[in-house]
């Protein structure tokens, strides 16, 4: 295992000492591993706290600040938070106008923010469970799909929303129509390597990928040839066109998100492929973003994500941020 | 009988399985999860046993379980975190202030603890969880004790039908959990969850049979 | 290799292809592979043109943009453009207050700046190279340091000055001032590969390391023992801190970089690292950056960048920027 | 003498060479560069071929070379995309218009081609770059013609003395380009760019000869 640390059981402690350092607009609580916005609690604003297992920087972390998180739980790599430090986080934002839970949806996510609900007298708690994964076939006797890249834009957009003052309800409604109108499809070139294990969580030939993936280093639902760039935005913009109606006068947000160990370069190649497919299709792109915004640490690959904009979406999405990896309009 | 001495090294027995088995967890759960189970349980079973208050005479057993469902869901995370956690918690509230547990509030407890991991998790017999473990381990000990065989045997029976229940997980499809993700590629691996429980309760057959 | 790209020889154009489909407020000129700003050439204003080889993304074009760059060539991957790029650049941002080109101080990239400089009738063109990479030593008889990461803060501060409307010798000046006073050192964990070779530039066991590499891939001054981070943090700030004086009332922008295929995570936990050891050194941080701004395709690794500020400066530095890559007051 | 014709022949025959060693040229960059010297050379030269104007009778030297020379400069970058480009102009400026060069006249452009890359690259004796391979081709070239030799003679001097001087960069420590950086670390290696000189100067040899 070849990376920037040091005792693998310290990667989260010690990176959110960095986080700390850097972001002085931010407030880290070491104990329960929460990342603050540094004027919280806001009076009268809805706190918005998100969380989940590290290793998907700069989700959630990186998008605490004006107009997205009020806080973040760092879980250790590739597990949820616990309780306690979601507990704490809600306790830390609540300006009296209760607070959101963005929870993705993973069993143990779903359930350690529930417990931690269960926990939070006196804080009004709404919670939304993002499930925008389309790799993963939805059905009455399974848990459904996962959390993954809408969870970013659920973030920004409610984060807009509850900026501009509005109450739980509204915040988390905005919230549902986002992870609603979102879906997503990811694959993988590499396995990343989880620090505590010390070598790759699968083996991947050099002439195959895996379709499908999650954020967390499993396995993809298929592994298939390696292939173009060009038929790789197909095999994950097609299941996308195919689950949702993305027709309508708003138009798109195209993401195309790196998972931490594929460069810009590739990135900006993929958006283009899929920014093809997207004309294609007739469905026209009104917002973009390009990025590695939530990784599986270092594994090379992609998802694509696409969200239905209406009006209101999208003047939430252009409303000003100022977070340390998502920022503009301030 | 079982007193709060013998569930202590029942606690610490897991442990100490959990620490010896971390690899063979977490290479499991790379195969259908996200490569972290043996990681989870030995973090959450090495906080226990250091939360765990020195042998005493006036320790009790509620209090002890409490105290390794609390210490689990705070330092665990994850899907195993609420789930182990809940099942000590619930097995604590079980046998309430009892000072001495026979084997059939022991087996009470267990199956509240059960209950708790289902009304947590829903999982039913075949989503390849760690229910499918635990589940015919409740069964074989009651109906061991029902059949009025001594707690050591009843106990080396629960512990035979967990083995088997977590074999059984291997051809299964996962419907809960990680593993639910994969679909058809879940099938022909065995579930890291049912495979802890399996060492769970060899741990207990190992250092609560003699309680007898 | 293990690449999201269609055909090697197309990486770069369709990359472009894809910047301009998710930037709309930016051009690109196909033919010269040139990103530039959507409002050039303003009147008036000194135009800034940068350029290098591709593979370093976002470094050029992603810092194109009001208060950085005005233009930028892109050429093949870690090959200078050539100079019809840079003449088509510079034509195409100069606003009557003559073009800054800023250059990395690498053979090719002098040179075809030069000869392009030559070219430029009717434009009035400064050159300020970068050079502050202290892994180089630097002699009389060698062509001396290269330029890497203080280029990312040449750009900066140089397009504030430019956006208020300094003249062409003032602009130059600062950004030359801003190269005098940094300096940086970095690290490999892997080689990258680049998309028309095909195979990782060099073997890099997996108990070693790279210190002192540049960002083309090659190799570094010495091949040592993998080290944990604080290590690691030891052997890039030291030489740094050693080549120059950076205490001062002003304080230091501290700028933690990774080469592409290093994750957040482990860029945070090295900025925890190289805080401490500013700290240590009586060395105050003002400002700081973390993050993968001038990279090195898919290497794995980092570099330290040490820039020493003084009021203008920092001033510079925090007046308002829209990039794709940095943004921040607007 | 020499005519466009074979100074065509010339440039198509270094293209090959350039194609067929392009990983060679690469992986020699790779150890001390950064591993695009071939892939550089080889789009240099293919867009130079591309360029050529089909044989005819009125084709002229100098216009020919100028061709290859700006072609080279705004399809290479890179540190030979300026060195090589301006060893052609400066070849084309020396050969003015003469529709036929003598072994000397030749030999003279040569040298003006060397001149160019010194002025442009500063590189001196020793520093391990083309230069190292360009100057004692250069060198012989002029003493064999000195001496009498026919063409095909003295230029197979040249190339035995580029090879030479290629061969003779191994154990220099490098001076100039991206090598420099490496310091002690360079030594030991081959220049890429002497190399890929050494198979210019052997194409002229294959190519030039007969026309003495
Ligand atoms: N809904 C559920 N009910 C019961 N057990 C479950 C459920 N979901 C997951 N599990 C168990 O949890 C195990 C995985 O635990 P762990 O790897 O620690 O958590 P995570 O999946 O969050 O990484 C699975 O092997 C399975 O046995
Ligand atoms: N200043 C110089 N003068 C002469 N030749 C040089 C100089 N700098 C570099 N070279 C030659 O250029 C070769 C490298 O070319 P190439 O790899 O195509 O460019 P780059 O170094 O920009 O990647 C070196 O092997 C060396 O022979
Ligand atoms: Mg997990
Ligand atoms: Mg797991
Ligand atoms: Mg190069
Ligand atoms: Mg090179």
């Amino acid at each position: 295992m070849k990376k920037l640390i040091n005792a693998p059981a310290d990667v989260v402690t010690e990176s959110l000492l960095g986080v700390e350092a850097a972001h002085p607009e931010l407030r880290v609580d070491h104990q329960h591993k929460v990342v603050v916005r540094g004027d919280a609690p806001r009076q009268g604003k809805v706190g918005l706290v998100s969380g989940g297992g590290s290793g998907h920087e700069p989700l959630h972390g990186g998008f605490v600040g004006v107009g997205m998180l009020d806080a973040a739980c760092a879980g250790e790599v590739f597990t949820s938070p616990v309780p306690d430090q979601i507990v704490a986080a809600t306790q830390a934002v609540d300006g009296g106008a209760g607070v959101l839970h963005i929870v993705k949806n993973y069993t143990g996510d779903v359930m350690n923010f529930e417990m931690a609900a269960e926990l939070c007298e006196g804080t009004e708690v709404a919670t939304v469970v993002t499930n925008d994964d389309v790799a993963v076939q939805d059905s009455l006797y399974t848990v459904g799909r996962r959390g993954v890249g809408v969870t970013v834009l659920v973030e920004k957009i409610a984060g807009a929303a509850a900026e501009e003052g509005r109450p739980l309800a509204e915040v988390a409604a905005v919230a549902r129509r986002v992870n609603d109108n979102g879906r997503s499809m990811g694959m993988a070139l590499t396995s990343c390597t989880v620090p505590a294990a010390g070598h790759p969580t699968f083996d991947l030939p050099d002439d195959e990928m895996e379709l499908g993936i999650g954020i967390h280093g499993e396995p993809g639902r298929q592994r298939v040839p390696l292939a173009p760039a060009a038929q790789i935005a197909e095999l994950l913009v097609d299941p996308i066109l195919d689950d949702h109606d993305f027709r309508g006068n708003g138009g798109v947000l195209a993401f195309v998100n790196g998972m931490g160990g594929t460069p810009l370069i590739e990135l900006y190649l993929m958006y283009n492929e899929v920014s093809h497919l997207l004309a294609k299709a007739g469905v026209p792109v009104a917002r973009s973003l390009v990025g590695n915004y939530i990784t599986s640490l270092d594994m090379a690959g992609c998802s694509v994500t696409i969200l239905k904009l209406d009006d209101e979406l999208l003047r939430l999405w252009d409303a000003p941020v100022s977070t340390p990896a998502l920022r503009w309009g301030v | 009988m079982i007193d709060a001495a013998a569930l202590r090294r029942w606690l610490v027995a897991f442990a100490e399985e959990v620490a010896d088995n971390r690899d063979l967890l977490t290479s499991l759960d790379a195969a259908i999860g996200d490569a972290d189970h043996g990681i989870n349980m030995d973090r959450g079973m090495t906080a226990v046993v250091a939360a765990l208050p020195e042998p005493s005479a006036d320790a009790q057993p509620g209090p002890l379980l409490k105290t390794a469902g609390m210490t689990l869901v705070s330092t665990v995370g994850g899907a195993s975190g609420p789930l182990y956690g809940t099942l000590f918690l619930r097995m604590a509230q079980a046998v309430g202030d009892s000072t001495e547990l026979a084997p059939d509030t022991w087996a009470k407890a267990l199956r509240a603890g059960l209950e708790g991991v289902v009304a947590r998790g829903r999982a039913e017999a075949g989503d390849k969880t760690m229910y499918d473990a635990l589940a015919p381990a409740c069964d074989a000990l009651e109906d061991a004790l029902a059949d009025g065989a001594g707690l050591a045997d009843a106990l080396a029976r629960a512990s035979a039908a967990a083995d088997a229940g977590r074999d059984a997980t291997v051809p299964m499809l996962a419907r809960k959990g990680r593993a639910s993700y994969l679909g058809e590629r879940s099938v022909g691996h065995q579930d890291p969850g049912a495979t802890s429980v399996a060492l769970l309760v060899a741990a207990a057959a190992r250092t609560l049979g003699d309680g007898a």
